[in-house]
């Protein structure tokens, strides 16, 4: 287990330096320049622009600009923004908790939902339960996020004035837009869960159950619901992506602080430093909810234990 | 004796989308307390629909008791809730499944299973199930019952949770137990210990059993009565010894005299039954069985037989008269030849004495390894020896049995010879030339002399292919033949394997498993190779459909000239095929003796285990067991010095130090033993 | 001469009444309001369209940093209403005759929110480090231009000195991006000012959570508000918060659902019903500046001929667009100046009529004639124009240009919108575009120099390439003019010339738009449109 | 007799039961229902996208300044938007760069994640290791960030928005395709195939491929959706494409801030878009059913 565990940090590591590398060359390949956001082009000089060029390093080559990187990140150091010259680091840091808290709010409403419905979904499978919950899990994830995200700001901060419309302080606040991204994780897990329920109903070993006098319940909820949720678990892991995702469009939306918000303007504005600081965490945070998601599947999963 | 199950006139249908479907018929049967019932017939003929039944699973699979009762100790079980039922069933009547692999939650603890059946019907403290569950585990044989307690059902083996699951059926101390095929996943040496305990567990618990089981070997050991069941009808049932001796149903007689006993000689025709068990969507008039029986006449076309009670025995036949007339005591030759596939048994093969001709294939110290993943770097790498030292030659025109528990190699050692994967280390010679030093496009054109067969049928055959392409990839890649030709060729094979060459165009789910297997065979015969590996080529058919492909085999290798290596676990097969055979244990040959020799003089004791666990249904020769006790180790670890002495009576110190090397006994009968029988 | 007799640019060129809001709320208004007796304590919550990217003066381009940092900082002078030039930090100035040193007499009870006393050296010291290039300050810079050095005469005397005379100066110092910052915090804080800003107006920094608020608090010792603030004293809330939303619907939302008090950036789709509903208020006030202008590129063929620039003149139904998009919220801009700035030509409103058989008449005597498609071809081109807007669609640019597509459509030219994030290198570096749009907050009308001088300064420059020696001459003329009328009439020849040779289309000027609650009382805006919050109270 | 007394209390309390799981069999079949229901919206959908001037009642350009934000009419079935174009012949022209979205990122990200998870899965070995730790990286990167960066590198036009998508997706597809053709490849057919002589191309070409498609197949179609919900998320952040006649990711997003006085500009491109999703989704799952041997042969 230790040693699987290692293995995995080792190459972890390795596809997170790879996807820094990979964001970087694209970035780098992005036109435009960091300076123009600096600068008022209105009386700048070509000569100002060049001497702010080089004090943020940006007119070095790539590999060049690569190679200082790197340096820097082994020491700890994400760099500055090039905009502000704030250091990278702690303005992640800053910034993480509120969409680790979206993030774990949707997931965990879509996860309750999702799989609450996806069990009854199979459970009452084409019937009126069914066709509800398919319909809700279909709509999940038919609804760009920014529309869904509106309409429910519209009913339930506007019209019945129940929640606030914006901010990130406070769980109210975290109320609709975990609900807006809830809605797709449900969306997907509601499928996940109904088509592995459905699945692992038809095993031999619900027919052991059966032939042991086990109530309904308890082989569903008992058996088949543990059985089931092994695959969904594995998206959940991947739902965390989804959601990181999900965070650049719902931090908008809702005005919420985080880190989807910083990366989609460091992005535009072609700040390189802070875009890879952000990609480099979340990959680390991806990373590490995935390695926690095999980690936990050996515990549902007696199989992959033996296997690891 | 007051009968325990009763089963009167039962009718199930299962609701399709194509409407409904009946799959069992007006089938009567009782079981009297501690007696023990076989079902017996071909898959599909409604066994399991009959056991499920019982115990009224088939509610949750669409099914409906459409008519007749099921009285179980008094109760009327057809019309209970199934709240009511779920009150019976583990406690009453209790059920151990075919695949002891899949009938386990994968993801709870042996214990937790049978702790949680314990306590579902007894009001038992969670202590006392637990020690009530041990001490079941060690009734039926498992080593160190508090750890596997603790284990989940991947980490033990196919016979270990096959004793679990008897253990977890016998948890609440059922009138009746119901095993659905219990050992037919299992190596035969395990098979045998599960019976031995079955029978056992019956004496001490006093208990009833309905086996289900289509090796009627089994049935002849330990069933009181036997019931035949086809299309989801009784043919016939009767005490096992009188319809063994007297069949009084031409199906049972067929299925008798299917069976390749440990008797019957090399090149003797199989006796079959002709075509396969018809579809329950498709029923033909009149009795069921007509298409397939000798001795159909016009009124078995349009009328069904009733079932005639007699004493202790029942059978719906119009023609009983004339079958007992055909039947000379219990002996199976002669029987019904109309049933019987095309060639004439003459001597032409038995004349050919294989020994005298050269060596077609040989093998030289031949090894696989696997390494065992998950090792780290640095470490010494720990390799799974699946073959390890392997010789041993095959002559031109014969063929060589390979038997061998499951584990033991045969298909690791049946790859390499085909160089489908390469060896670690040793040769292969092939009509001369050497396999392992060839590579791309010239191993590509030694295939042609080289084939196999598959033991999954419909695994073996894309199924995105219809049957004219696939048994006509060999000639795509390795002739140029126009389209005509081509089809020509397809059609003349599909004809040789006994299929009509119309089929070329259907795909392979439309076909029963001995047709697919056909086709599997036309494939590899497709370029007259020389040499033709068959994998467990029967082993996944009815015993009427293996005896039809048998028969297939020795006709075409008479007509082609082919050479066989012939991998099974099922010995009768093998004897009944092979010129000689070899016995494969843990990776290693132990020991190759022409097929009658072996068998009457196995020299090694593993052979002897192995040909002593075969269920026999000879009912004369019930002969005392020497069942091999414990399961085969692990190739990763295995045992030093002789392999085998872990499980061997007869193990010296000897044996656990010095590995014993291949040496004759008798200049054709050489075993790897240091103390041969 | 070093008394404050040469005070101020003088005489009022515009129209405008800047400084007050207009409201326009059924509720009363907010002047009326200032007249009942303001409430101490409370807390303001504001919410921004944007994010500011610093709070640094010196660093900051954007007008939404200037809101916020307005009220931290203060100026050396200030222009009121009628574009007068009144003091504010500095209570009387004298210029040089040759305008090349200006001399300012301080104020003498000012002190910094760090406790930092006010003096010549915090005005030395802003200025140069405006100048240090390691100060990335261009915005400031720009403005700050052509100040050469300073020299501290005493403790609360400064004469700054200039590399030639500029009749913009003194107004530029008006400007926000000029605010004093205060030494001390700036050498402690570094880099970082810009977090943690500290100047003398009043209110003072707090927090600021990057794109989720920024909050100031009262300054409670401030009493130095300049003549043109209705409250010179220290402020009346305790607390203003600006919150950061940029959703549109969320930001109006917050206002209506009262999770804040006030909202920027009104859509004009909102006004209408906020304006009905009797407890908002809404308050619109114009910025000064270049109004939003497209600027017809005169390197590219066609435009380079007046004909086919008139064309685009009469082609495009200015009108129909602001009253379609703009919902009769913003008006119509008519000059290449807004009308509140000095020199505003208002003759020339309504001098341009949409007319679309004089386009096609100029299009066709220069040789394009309509194709099979409806669009016009010369020689076997078709007649394109490639329209470059910048994203997001701020103040629905972008659908500008959508409308303009389907105008021009009409008089059989083809326009190809193009909308890109990178403005910069498509317009400033490559040259590539037909037209390209833009605005600029100012206060004085030398910024046209910045846009129609044929060296215009800076990578923007002369969008429009427009290139005419009497127009350059106007320029510098105006630049360094001391007769305000005579200046005032060479920038009136300035707006001529370029309505007359079609360099521009202008299009509409920049109402800065706030719902507020009407709980909100006492909300003013300064000369340019920033909000002043010193006067603000909330009504219990 | 062991007919014991609790057998005959259990056949007095007959109770309700909790109903079984029963497969479709008998029961009205909803799902065909679905399928077939969602079939007809995309026909109606491609149509639309075929052929709009038949089904659109006004040029979709047409602006008609006088008439602005109309609630649906009869002679606006949908509404007209700010600029007085009629929102239902909008939606309806709409509907042909949505579809393109959709199907090209699938078709470009399927193709090559599809090609690079198959080779990856055939060949094995060393090429396997660097083209999944390459996938594991795109994985690691959001997708949106990806599909931003690539849109503001490249440029908002029909192709880059495609290709940001596209790319996205690439991962995904590999991963799915990788799986696949790992799992036939282990297949006795496969061997089958050794055994005769086919050569590792042929094998890979005429057993693996036909035999690994339909799960990407089924995930390409639910892929369609979520490309056209990726293209609008891209139009949300600023990063979508201005044309003429806009796609519904562009109508949505323009118009969301004109929900609160004129719902119907922005409602009726979401309902499109939602709409189309619903039924590629559906018929998404419908194929997975349809082409899944195992629920076939049942
Ligand atoms: N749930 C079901 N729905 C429809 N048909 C079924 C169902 N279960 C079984 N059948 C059909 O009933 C027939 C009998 O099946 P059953 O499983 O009892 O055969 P069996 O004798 O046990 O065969 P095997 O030896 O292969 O286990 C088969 O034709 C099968 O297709
Ligand atoms: N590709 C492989 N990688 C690792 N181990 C393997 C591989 N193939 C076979 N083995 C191991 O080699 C041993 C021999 O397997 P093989 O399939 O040859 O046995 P067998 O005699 O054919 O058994 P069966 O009767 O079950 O078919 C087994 O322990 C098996 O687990
Ligand atoms: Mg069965
Ligand atoms: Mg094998």
């Amino acid at each position: 287990m230790v040693r699987t565990i290692i293995g995995r940090v080792l190459s972890s590591l390795l596809v997170i330096a790879g996807s820094s590398v990979l964001v970087f060359v694209i970035m780098y390949l992005l036109p435009g320049d960091p300076v123009d956001s600096l600068i008022d082009p209105a009386s700048a000089t070509p000569e100002q622009i060049a001497t702010l060029r080089h004090q943020l390093g940006v007119d070095q080559p790539l590999y060049a600009q690569l190679a200082d990187y790197f340096g820097k990140l082994l020491r700890g150091d994400f760099g500055k923004s090039l905009l502000n010259s704030e250091p990278v680091l702690p303005k992640i840091i800053e910034h993480f908790p509120a969409t680790l808290a979206l993030a774990a709010a949707s997931a965990l409403l879509s996860v309750i939902v999702g799989v609450l419905l996806g069990v009854l979904s199979a459970i009452h499978r084409n019937r009126p339960i069914d066709v509800i919950a398919r319909i809700v899990g279909l709509l999940g994830i038919s609804m760009p996020t920014f529309w869904s995200g509106i309409l429910l700001l519209l009913v339930f901060s506007i019209h019945l004035g129940w929640l606030p419309a914006m901010g990130s302080d406070g769980w109210k606040t975290l109320v609709l837009p975990a609900a807006t991204l809830g809605l797709i994780g449900g969306g997907f897990i509601v499928r996940m869960v109904r088509n592995s329920m459905l699945e692992v109903v038809n095993e031999h070993f619900i027919v052991t159950l059966r032939s042991k006098g086990l109530s309904e319940r308890a082989i569903m909820y008992r058996h088949a619901l543990r059985n089931a949720l092994i695959p969904s678990v594995t998206m959940i892991g991947m739902l965390v992506g989804e959601m990181l995702a999900g965070a650049v469009v719902i931090e908008t939306v809702f005005s919420r602080q985080g880190i989807g918000r910083i990366v989609a303007d460091a992005i535009m504005a072609k700040d390189l430093p802070v875009v890879q600081g952000v990609i480099v965490f979340s990959a680390i945070v991806y990373v590490l909810v995935n390695l926690l998601v095999d980690i936990s599947y050996s515990y549902i999963d007696p199989r992959v234990r033996r296997a690891a | 004796m007051e009968p325990l199950l009763e089963i009167n006139r039962l009718s199930v249908d299962f609701h399709t989308r194509r409407g409904p479907l009946q799959a069992l018929s007006e089938v009567s049967l009782t079981i009297r307390q501690g007696e023990t019932v076989c079902l017996v017939g071909e898959s599909g003929s409604g066994k399991t629909v009959a056991s499920k039944s019982v115990m009224r699973l088939i509610d949750y699979e669409n099914g409906r008791i459409a008519g007749g009762r099921i009285r179980l100790g008094g109760l009327d079980l057809a019309s209970l809730s199934q709240n009511e039922l779920r009150s019976l069933r583990g406690k009453k009547m209790a059920m151990v499944f075919q695949e002891p692999m899949a009938a386990f939650d994968p993801v709870y603890t042996i214990g937790y299973q049978i702790v949680e059946t314990i306590r579902r019907h007894d009001s038992k403290s969670k202590e006392d199930a637990w020690e009530h569950a041990v001490s079941l585990l060690d009734r039926v044989g498992i080593p160190e019952p508090r750890i596997r307690m603790k284990q989940y059902p991947g980490e033990l083996s196919g016979g270990m949770l096959q004793r679990a699951m008897i253990a977890l059926a016998l948890s609440c101390g059922p009138e009746l137990l119901i095993a659905d095929e219990p050992t037919t996943a299992l190596d035969v040496t395990i098979q045998a210990q599960i019976l031995q305990l079955l029978q056992e567990l019956k004496e001490e618990f006093g208990m009833s059993i309905l086996l289900i089981t289509h090796d009627l070997g089994i049935a002849a050991e330990i069933a009181d009565r036997v019931v035949v069941l086809y299309a989801g009808r009784v043919a016939e049932q009767a005490p096992t010894a009188e319809l063994f001796a007297r069949p009084h149903h031409p199906y049972t007689r067929g299925l008798l005299d299917s069976i390749a006993t440990l008797d019957t000689e090399k090149g003797e025709k199989l006796h079959s039954i002709a075509g396969s068990i018809p579809s329950l969507t498709a029923l033909p008039n009149g009795c069921l069985f007509h298409p397939r029986c000798p001795l159909a006449t016009d009124k078995c076309r349009s009328e069904a037989p009733p079932l005639v009670a007699r004493g202790e025995r029942e059978w719906a036949c119009w023609h009983t008269e004339e079958l007992l007339k055909t039947t000379k005591g219990n002996k199976r030759s002669g029987g019904l030849d109309a049933a019987s596939t095309a060639v004439p048994p003459d001597g032409a093969l038995t004349a050919t004495s294989p020994s005298s001709s050269q060596e077609l294939l040989q093998v030289e110290g031949v090894r696989k390894y696997y390494p065992v993943k998950g090792s780290l770097p640095g470490r010494k790498r720990a390799y799974i020896r699946a073959v390890d030292d392997v010789s041993f030659s095959i002559r031109q025109g014969e063929t060589f049995g390979l038997v061998g528990e499951s584990g033991s190699g045969k298909s690791t050692l049946g790859r390499v010879l085909l160089q489908l994967e390469k060896a670690t280390a040793g040769r292969i010679r092939f009509d001369g030339r050497e396999l392992t030093d060839m590579g791309g496009t010239s191993l590509r054109s030694a295939r042609k002399d080289i084939q196999m067969i598959f033991q999954d049928p419909y695994g073996s055959l894309d199924p995105r292919w219809n049957v004219g392409d696939i048994v006509g990839e060999p000639l795509r890649v390795h002739e140029r033949l126009n389209a005509s030709e081509k089809k020509e060729r397809v059609a003349r094979l599909l004809e040789s394997v006994g299929l009509d060459a119309s089929y070329a165009s259907r795909y392979p789910h439309e076909f029963s498993g001995g047709q697919r297997q056909r086709i599997g065979i036309a494939r590899a015969i497709a370029l007259n190779p020389k040499f033709v590996l068959a994998d467990e080529a029967v082993s996944a058919l009815d015993v009427s459909v293996q005896a039809q492909v048998v028969n297939l085999l020795q006709e075409l290798q008479e007509k082609l000239g082919l050479t066989y290596l012939f991998i099974a676990h099922g010995l009768q097969i093998v004897r009944h095929l092979s010129d000689r055979i070899g016995v494969m244990y843990l990776g290693k040959l132990v020991e190759i003796a022409p097929s009658h020799e072996l068998f009457l003089r196995p020299a090694h004791p593993y052979t002897k285990a192995l040909i002593a666990s075969v269920p026999s249904a000879d009912l004369g020769a019930k002969r005392e067991r020497i069942t091999l006790q414990g399961e085969i180790p692990s190739p990763a670890r295995p045992p030093s010095g002789c392999r085998f002495h872990t499980r061997c009576p007869l193990a010296t110190a000897r044996c656990r130090e010095e590995e014993p090397a291949l040496r004759a006994v008798d200049p054709e009968h050489v075993v790897a033993c240091h103390y041969p029988l | 001469g070093g008394n404050g007799g040469n005070k101020s640019s003088g005489a009022s060129g515009g129209n405008g009444a800047a400084g007050e809001a207009q409201s326009s709320s059924a509720a009363p208004s907010a002047e009326q309001a200032a007249a009942e007796t303001p409430v101490q304590g409370g807390e303001l919550t504001y919410a921004l369209a944007t994010s500011p990217d610093t709070l640094d003066p010196a660093r900051s381009g954007l007008a939404v940093a200037s809101r916020v940092y307005r009220s931290i900082f203060d100026n050396l002078v200030v222009k009121d209403a009628n574009n007068e030039i009144k003091p504010w930090l500095a209570t009387e100035w004298s210029v040089s005759d040759d305008g090349l040193t200006y001399t300012f007499k301080l104020r003498q009870d000012v002190k910094f929110q760090d406790g930092t006393p006010f003096n010549a050296e915090a005005v030395k010291f802003t200025f140069d480090r405006i100048l240090d290039p390691n100060t990335k300050a261009s915005n400031s810079a720009s403005a700050l231009k052509p100040y050469a050095s300073s020299e501290v005469i005493d403790d609360y005397t400064i004469k700054l000195v200039l590399s030639t005379p500029s009749r913009a100066f003194l107004v530029n110092l008006t400007q926000t991006t000029l605010g004093i910052v205060s030494p001390t915090a700036v050498e402690k804080y570094g880099d970082q000012f810009g977090k943690n800003p500290v100047g003398t107006g009043p209110f003072k920094f707090v927090g600021w959570q990057e794109n989720a608020d920024i909050t100031l608090e009262r300054n409670p010792d401030y009493n130095w508000g300049p003549e043109t603030a209705s409250n010179q004293g220290a402020a009346y809330l305790d607390k203003l918060v600006f919150k950061i939303v940029p959703e549109e619907a969320t930001r109006i939302g917050s206002v209506q659902s009262k999770q804040v008090l006030a909202a920027e950036t009104v859509p004009p789709q909102n006004i209408a019903a906020l304006k009905a509903d009797s407890n908002f208020q809404v308050l619109q006030v114009e910025t000064g500046g270049l109004p939003y202008t497209l600027f017809i590129n005169q390197n590219k063929e066609p435009w380079n001929e007046l004909k086919a620039r008139q064309a685009l003149q009469y082609g495009v139904d200015i009108g129909s667009i602001v009253k379609t998009l703009y919902l009769g919220t913003y008006e119509q801009a008519w000059s290449a100046l807004t009308p509140s700035m000095f020199g505003y030509d208002a003759s020339l409103e309504n001098s341009v009529q949409p007319d679309a058989d004089k386009a096609n008449q100029l299009l066709d005597e220069l040789g394009w004639t309509v194709g099979s498609d409806g669009i016009r071809e010369k020689d076997g081109k078709k007649l394109t124009l490639h329209y470059v807007d910048g994203s997001p669609n701020r103040e629905k640019r972008n659908d500008i240009a959508v409308m303009i597509q389907q105008q021009l459509k009409k008089i059989g030219i083809q326009v190809d919108v193009e909308i890109t994030k990178d403005v910069a290198t498509k317009v400033f570096q490559n040259d590539d575009y037909d037209i390209y749009g833009n605005s600029q907050v100012n206060v004085d009308p030398n910024a046209l120099s910045q846009f129609y001088h044929t060296a215009a300064p800076g990578v923007l420059g002369n969008i429009a390439h427009v290139s005419d020696s009497q127009l350059d001459q106007w320029l510098e003329q105006a630049a360094v003019e001391k007769d305000d009328t005579k200046r005032a009439e060479l920038y009136k020849n300035v707006q001529q010339f370029i309505k007359d040779n079609a360099v521009i289309l202008p299009i509409y000027v920049f109402p800065y738009t706030v719902a507020a609650s009407n709980k909100v009382k006492g909300l003013a805006f300064d000369s340019v449109g920033y909000p002043q919050f010193g006067g603000v109270y909330i009504q219990k | 007799m062991r007919e014991s007394a609790t057998a005959k209390a259990l056949l007095q309390k007959r109770k309700w039961e909790l109903p079984a799981l029963r497969s479709s069999g008998r029961r009205f079949d909803l799902s065909r229902l679905f399928a077939a229901g969602a079939v007809a919206v995309i026909a109606f959908i491609v149509l639309c996208a075929i052929v709009p001037q038949w089904i659109a009642p006004y040029p979709p350009t047409e602006m008609m300044t006088d008439s602005i934000m109309q609630a649906p009419s009869a002679a606006h079935p949908f509404g007209t938007d700010y600029f007085g174009r009629d929102v239902f012949s909008l939606v309806v022209y709409g509907s042909r760069d949505s579809l393109f979205i959709g199907l090209m990122s699938v078709v470009v990200g399927g193709l090559v994640g599809g090609t690079l998870g198959a080779l990856s899965g055939y060949i094995g070995g060393r090429l396997d290791s660097v083209a999944m730790r390459l996938v594991d990286t795109l994985m690691t990167i959001p997708g949106i960030l990806l599909a931003l960066a690539i849109a503001a590198a490249m440029g908002p036009s029909l192709t880059n928005i495609v290709l940001a998508v596209a790319a996205a997706a690439i991962p995904g597809y590999a991963r799915v395709m990788r799986g696949q053709t790992m799992s036939i490849n282990g297949r006795p057919y496969i061997t089958a195939a050794r055994s005769i002589g086919v050569t590792r191309f042929g094998i890979f070409w005429r057993h693996v491929l036909p035999n690994s498609l339909s799960p990407l197949l089924v995930m390409s179609t639910l892929g369609i959706g979520s490309s056209i919900l990726a293209g609008s998320g891209l139009s949300f952040l600023g990063l979508g494409l201005l044309k003429e006649i806009p796609d519904w990711g562009t109508l949505l997003s323009q118009g969301r801030g004109y929900l609160t006085v004129a719902w119907w500009i922005c409602t009726f491109p979401g309902l499109a878009i939602t709409l189309l999703v619903l039924a590629v989704n559906i018929v998404g799952d419908w194929l997975r059913d349809y082409l899944d041997p195992k629920k076939k042969e049942a």
